[in-house]
């Protein structure tokens, strides 16, 4: 064991490991060999395994995808960067198309392991085409597997999970998450085997224990979410923190054990407010805790508005740890029925 | 019409050079009966349930139909060089490429039908026929062939393998960037790839000259340093010559090659179509060079066969055909159930 | 007035009087002259305006949309055609991240007067690429307003307030509800005024009153959501059936007003299930009526499978009159709590 | 470097048939001082705060920056020809090409900052410049120039106006599928566009041998049967000439353009790009052909000026440049409630 900085580091370990053991899986992308796909996601892989099998693209998504998919048909095991989740639009076809849905169109015979590795996150200023979210759009069209590692330890079991997995997974991995020296890192530093491990799809972790009400995140927002719930400690506020570390599948056993027993529910998500995860987890979490719960569920996300560039207002726009502990205050003392008839409709 | 038409001699010579044999060509000859019976016979039974009302939703086939009657020469003029290994991407009108990829008539015709005997158990449908078997897939998303069958060239070559992938696409296509962007990546990487355009001159009810700046495509491939050759579609024997001299190219790790084969769609885009775009002197015109008239001459020229051998094999097509659509019609339609099932594997 | 049938003719004749008007108004898309982008939503408007304002595309979505975004800037109002709904990944980024943003990262300065019209939905056997419905990801990304008709007198009302609307609006016209004679029909001949009309957006409307229970709809749903509400009434339940026309901006207040009143709520939704439209829907109506709230929000939605071509499989995925009855029943003699509490966690 | 160097009669010549005057160039030679000066400032002000430690977030620029030092005769060449009313689409790189439009450099300078005196009052940030008045806007996707600046060409052959439109994109940038499609319908439709290839050898970290099938891309536009020009974009009065005629023909309804600019950037793909893809050899070669001394020497040789007036000019250019920027840093950020407006107009 020795300590690790971030989940790139978790990623590309996972990837190398991986790599050694099974030649059919290659890497693709944008700038995936001197630059580790920019996020070191992929760093150091092609001094290893050569050109041959981490390969610099053209700056043509909807084609790298597609070979991906072309590629994962006839036998190989793709890794696939797509640098800035924001890109999406320009290979989003490929993807939930066909990488997506082949394998159940074809009714089974085709197996589509197709790993895509992407970078989401704001909190740096780079604006409104680099620094979204979007998982909500792989969770929504079915056929993808949807992963936010919040740690290293995370990042690194979960990727190798993605890597035996015959299905298409995205590894979303925040920037500020990365550990690389040129972003912020909101993280921590952290034991990480040296050994291959993996992690199994559909378990949240339970972050931290509480029994006043019950925060449930993913990615960057789990480690904010725990900064609140420090905070909320000291105020007498006793929060249980649930890192939901895969969108799909998702493990709604543990968020509704948590909600059940807190009562109390606030959702804490990077992503745009609507029509996305927030909405998803109230969904399932009503569903089956309706009776038990004290209070609406609430959220904290970025409301629906372009991530804008100057630092007043994105930190306006990105779910901060003062936000998280508003919306928990709130929460935790209100009273059910009166407060939300208090709501105008 | 638009080329000399050779005489004897030359023609023999220009065979001879590509090693088209009698008996390759009578099976050719064979396979392009049995593609035109197949279509017409899907055309006839797709009407049943849809008059005197035309209703996509009626009837034993549903939704969308795209048949390819005329089209026959390109398909088995390019994949009669096949093996079973190859990779062949096909388009939304894809039955003439499965059947001359040897793909079995009945499972393929059950697959139209929806049937659970189909290809992929019903899931996919007419636009989405997947065979593992013989390597074929398809998508009815536009422009989307080019790169998957890229994807499945270099994973040929990564394995060392001296197969081929093959993307079938028509003129329309052609002008989405997918094209543009997996040209550049073959003939960077070089990759064992046979893009085949099927230059029809019409993309749904669109004319190509209200849609190309220029009358053709093949020239944009030489400016990547791809050959590129523009056949005539309506001749077997043209379209082989050139798809004879591409796989070679190709399994000998001497890159891709695009062929534009200019071809007639005798029936409407899709069924129901009423073709305001054009004349029916135009499709009567292209009529007069239908690519089984021409090669059945082409065979009685060359003394490879006489009326009575293409009768015989016209005749034992026919029987293929109704036996593959007969199996269609006899077979059971999927239970409810399945339609969950298969999503991930 | 006279009677029309279906939301096509209220698309084409709300954007026929709009052009007539505004000089600035041109159409853009695939087939849009010959054949009204196939769905009839600009049928005949190529013989009235000629070429110059309706013009056919060549198949490029990205690139269309972006001369679209461009000839926004410019000053135009451009209506640009999406044929299907599931061709968004072939242009998603010119859509979400310039024409849904640039009016927000400009500072205001550039106006995006852009009207998008497309096609959604299942029912006739067009399989898993041709059948999605996929609203929610235009609802889940900021900038765009999302218009689902249902109705001719919507469709053309709506549709002239997205031509006086100087940002993005997409409107979703169902399949099933165009009026065309080539597809099966579920809304109903209504009178439709000829002059030119708008309706607001974001103003639900209640398509019937009831009192046992609220179901909220769009699209086809709203329909069959009728058609489950009358067969509910012969078995004593009192359905609330509400429209909600338009995703954003999302008329909260008549949804909440509803539940409040009836206490138990239902989503129909006919996109995928899961991180939608249902969940986002519930949200908003448990944060403002939990305490009035009878039992959990319950969701009909199209299971999180890609859609099946064959009839047996289509029509277990979406949702019909039927499921919508059975949901109705569950939740009407739903006891809250114990009920919650029933099912597994 | 590439190409013989004119003497002075057939430079007269050259330039007495492109209309390119003395006061022209030497007003040309103070702009690009300018860019250089601006770009500098840019620089040296971005790693205020970003040492020892470089971090993206620090500082007050904050986020990403592409810095175009070196590229300046491109941006200048071309930019030089339009009036405020044409149009440029620039990219992830844009400030050249923004002063050379003659946007104001002080708002310029404040958008960069995030300031609220900002072009776009703080939102859009280095890569979404905007600015209606000289009808300006930029984009951090690649290949999203391309079909905007068509759209907006469209947009002024529809007004009849004798307006042109320019993208701006690099040499990985015309790998995208966008460049093709915006080909096919620039020459199909005989746009007023002109699309300027800035081929600075390198896409972040990949040279272009890695992402290109051959050596330039200008060539692929006379596939489509457009004129294209290969020219040295250190030389601006080689980009000017052909540029003069390009908009000559686009103005007078003849078509498009392509221009293929071979240049060099001397900084990093952004500001803490450490180069390990490139030698210090290289680089400093590049020097020796600076855009800036080789328009100063040519000036002299012509007798257009003397060192004098160049340093003159330097001088002023350096003035302006400090002026933007001090404008810049002592305007106020921008309220943090504006991040929540402007989404729709
Ligand atoms: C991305 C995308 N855009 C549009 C369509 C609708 N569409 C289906 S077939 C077709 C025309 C295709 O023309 P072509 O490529 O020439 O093939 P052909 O039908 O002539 O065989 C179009 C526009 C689609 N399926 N996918
Ligand atoms: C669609 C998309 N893919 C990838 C990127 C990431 N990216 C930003 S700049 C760049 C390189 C662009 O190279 P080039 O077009 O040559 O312009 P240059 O930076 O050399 O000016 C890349 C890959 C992006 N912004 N958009
Ligand atoms: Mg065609
Ligand atoms: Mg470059």
């Amino acid at each position: 064991m020795r300590k690790l900085r971030g989940i790139a580091f978790g990623v590309a370990e996972a990837i190398d490991q991986e790599m050694a053991k099974n030649a059919k899986i290659i890497v693709l992308g944008e700038d995936v060999t001197y630059w580790g796909a920019v996020f070191g996601f992929t760093y150091g892989l092609h001094k290893k395994y050569g050109r041959d099998r981490v390969i610099d693209t053209p700056i043509t998504e909807q084609t790298f995808m597609g070979i991906a998919v072309g590629a994962a048909a006839a036998g190989l095991h793709p890794v696939v960067s797509l640098m800035f989740v924001d890109f999406l639009g320009a290979g989003f076809d490929q993807m939930y198309n066909h990488m997506a849905k082949n394998h159940y169109m074809s009714g089974g015979q085709f197996a589509m392991p197709v790993t895509v590795v992407t970078a989401i996150g704001s909190g740096y200023g780079d604006a409104g085409q680099h620094s979204q979210v979007l998982y909500s759009l792989f969770a929504h069209v079915p056929g993808f597997k949807v992963v936010v590692p919040s740690t290293a330890y995370d990042a690194k079991g979960l990727t190798s999970t993605a890597l035996q997995d015959p299905n298409p997974v995205v590894i979303f991995g925040h920037k500020l998450l990365t550990g690389l020296p040129f972003l912020p890192f909101e993280g921590e530093e952290e034991e990480v085997p040296e050994e291959p491990y993996t992690i199994e799809f559909g378990k949240a972790a339970v972050r931290r224990e509480g029994s006043d009400l019950t925060i449930i995140s993913a990615g960057l927002m789990v480690h904010r979410s725990l900064r609140a719930a420090e905070h909320l400690e000291r105020e007498g506020i006793s929060a249980e923190v649930i890192d939901v570390r895969t969108l799909v599948p998702l493990d709604v056993q543990t968020l509704v054990s948590s909600a059940r027993k807190t009562g109390r529910v606030l959702i804490v998500d990077e992503d745009y407010q609507s029509y996305g995860m927030s909405g998803e987890l109230a969904f399932r979490i009503q569903a089956q805790s309706f009776g038990t719960l004290k209070a609406p569920i609430r959220r904290v996300a970025t409301p629906d508005v372009p991530i804008p560039f100057s630092q007043p207002l994105e930190n306006a726009v990105m779910p901060g740890v003062e936000r998280i502990c508003e919306e928990a205050r709130l929460l935790a003392g209100q009273a059910s029925r009166e407060a939300a008839l208090a709501q105008p409709a | 019409m638009w080329k000399p038409e050779p005489n004897l001699e030359d023609l023999r010579y220009l065979l001879d050079r590509a090693g088209l044999t009698a008996d390759l060509s009578l099976s050719a000859f064979r396979q392009m009966c049995l593609i035109r019976f197949f279509e017409d016979g899907i055309a006839e039974r797709y009407y049943v349930g849809k008059q005197p009302e035309f209703n996509l939703a009626s009837g034993p086939i549903r939704g969308e139909m795209h048949l390819a009657v005329g089209q026959e020469a390109v398909a088995v003029g390019v994949c009669s060089l096949l093996d079973d290994e190859d990779a062949v991407v096909s388009t939304h009108r894809p039955h003439h490429h499965a059947i001359a990829k040897g793909l079995a008539p009945g499972p393929l015709a059950a697959e139209i039908f929806g049937k659970a005997s189909g290809l992929c158990q019903g899931k996919g449908g007419h636009m989405h026929l997947f065979d593992k078997a013989s390597n074929f897939s398809c998508s009815g998303i536009v422009g989307a062939s080019f790169p998957q069958a890229a994807g499945a060239a270099l994973a040929f070559q990564c394995a060392g393998k001296h197969l081929i992938a093959v993307a079938f696409a028509g003129e329309g296509a052609a002008n989405h960037g997918t094209f543009s962007e997996t040209l550049n990546a073959a003939s960077l990487w070089q990759l064992p790839l046979i893009i085949v355009i099927e230059d029809n001159l019409y993309a749904d009810s669109t004319p190509k000259w209200q849609a190309m700046a220029t009358a053709q495509h093949y020239q944009r491939a030489l400016s990547y340093n791809i050959p590129a050759y523009l056949v005539d579609g309506m001749d077997f024997m043209d379209v082989y010559r050139v798809a004879k001299a591409a796989t070679e190219r190709a399994r000998r790790g001497h890159g891709p090659t695009v062929i534009e084969a200019v071809c007639y769609r005798y029936r409407g885009h899709f069924e129901g179509d009423a073709g305001e775009y054009r004349t029916q002197e135009e499709v009567d015109l292209w009529r007069l060079r239908d690519p089984i008239t021409l090669l059945g001459a082409r065979l009685k020229k060359l003394g490879w066969a006489d009326d009575g051998t293409l009768e015989r094999e016209r005749e034992a097509a026919k029987r293929e055909a109704e036996q593959a659509l007969a199996f269609a019609e006899q077979s059971p339609l999927p239970e409810a159930k399945q339609a969950l099932m298969g999503v991930f594997r």
